[in-house]
């Protein structure tokens, strides 16, 4: 799992590249609990390059979410392929995270 | 007349892809579309998943076997293990999923879902114990244009 | 770490495919070029034929096993059966292929030629006996440059 | 594996499709076998549908061969994916067999 991070605006982008399963999870929790302990809470999750994501992957999507919360900030995600969104959406997941196509519309949800 | 093939990975995390990767391939007998495979995927992972974080409590050094049987009319897999039983209730208890509530994140977990997704996933989900052998056995049926 | 997966069909010869099947899925994490990738099933395949026609004596009902290991530089192949065991000199005898004659049909045989199609797809190969399990193994460098 | 069967001014042309490997070789050998046998031992292999052949597939093409010969007819291939191809000429079997890329061709050869 390959993690980029960069940030616009005190807005934390990180984009994620692989797949998001159970033995990737420690190492990318942690990393994005760092990320947004660091930051303002405020996080887009770029997975345009995430094929393939399970249920432990998930999870990690959900605590991060928490901690952003915690510090009033929020997770959104950007650029699902079909396999993860349909995960998400059988999970009932659109309900909470917002999802989006371009970076500009995300980042102006967040400003 | 059934063919099968029997996937074995040792009872480490990382070595679940090795088990996607076989299981797309043998896919391509099945005909069917790569949505559908995907899903299929996903089932077989969070089978997967279980078999080496709750029936081995995470250790690693134990056998999490597939197989995959494949006749013209209809594909199984069954997840095999050593380890711990599950209570076959958990089965019948997994259910859809309940709408998460944006303002208390309480509701949010993804916990205990991997068995409502892999119920949604295939048409039959079964599991029993044998012998100390656990078997969760997932099919669906194929098209009868598809190749097998 | 090498990371390993092991396929077992039964010795009946529409069950190969399966490996096939299974062994292109597993050889995307190789990175190797297709024409590369089916160098290595036709190795593969030589080699379960010859566990089927040769160790089982044609008969099915038992077991034929490949074992699929992978690190980052190589990844080997294993294939192993509980047969007759081979006289190993077979391995060295399997040479180069002589020039067929057009007009000889007796030099156009193409039995025999199994092992050595085997030696010329892959880097490394040997053959092992052991409490009743013969192992024939080959391996191959992966660049650097893939990934695993 | 499937086999298509015509003729065309008695040259048999028979076109296989699938995989050439040893569940197969047993009906491929009986169904070729009886075309030579019936035909005029002129006969063209088109395996452009052929994705994969081992080397008891090879044989089928060999024992053909020798029963065309016998009856002072010839085999030739049409159509080699790379693959196949490979296999032929790691076994240096080209020496035996004509290998066309069109059909014309190969009738003008066998006429
Ligand atoms: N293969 C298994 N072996 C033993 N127990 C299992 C197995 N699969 C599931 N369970 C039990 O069923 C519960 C629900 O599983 P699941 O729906 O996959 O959710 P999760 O894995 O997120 O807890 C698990 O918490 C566990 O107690
Ligand atoms: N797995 C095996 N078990 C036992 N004997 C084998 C095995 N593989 C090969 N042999 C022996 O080695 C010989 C050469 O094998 P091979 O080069 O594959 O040619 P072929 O299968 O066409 O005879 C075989 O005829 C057989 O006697």
């Amino acid at each position: 799992m390959v993690l980029t991070h960069r940030t616009v605006e005190n807005i934390d982008i990180v984009a994620l590249a692989g797949r998001l399963v159970m033995a990737d999870v420690p190492q990318v929790r942690q990393r994005l609990l760092a990320i947004v302990e660091q930051g303002s809470g405020k996080l887009i999750l770029d997975l345009a390059e995430v094929g393939f994501m399970d249920s432990s992957g998930l999870s990690v999507l959900v605590s991060v979410f928490k901690a952003a919360r915690a510090k009033s900030g929020e997770v959104v995600l950007l650029h699902l392929n079909p396999t993860v969104r349909s995960l998400i959406e059988l999970t009932r997941l659109q309900q909470v995270f917002s999802i989006f196509d371009d970076e500009a519309t995300a980042l102006a949800r967040l400003h | 007349m059934t063919r099968t093939i029997s996937l074995s990975i040792d009872s480490r995390p990382e070595c679940i892809e090795l088990l996607s990767c076989a299981l797309y391939g043998l896919c391509q007998l099945t005909g069917l579309p790569a949505t559908e495979v995907a899903r299929i995927d996903l089932a077989m992972v969070e089978a997967a998943n279980n078999a080496v974080e709750h029936a081995y409590g995470g250790e690693s050094g134990h056998p999490v076997v597939v197989e995959f049987h494949l006749t013209p009319e209809r594909f199984c897999l069954v997840v095999l293990d050593r380890g711990a039983a599950m209570d076959s209730r958990q089965l019948d208890l997994a259910g859809t999923f309940g709408d998460p509530d944006f303002s208390d994140p309480d509701t949010w977990s993804i916990r205990g879902r991997g068995l409502a997704i892999i119920k949604s996933c295939m048409d039959v989900v079964e599991y029993h114990t044998r012998d100390g052998l656990n078997a969760l056995s997932m099919s669906r049926a194929l098209g009868s244009a598809h190749p097998a």
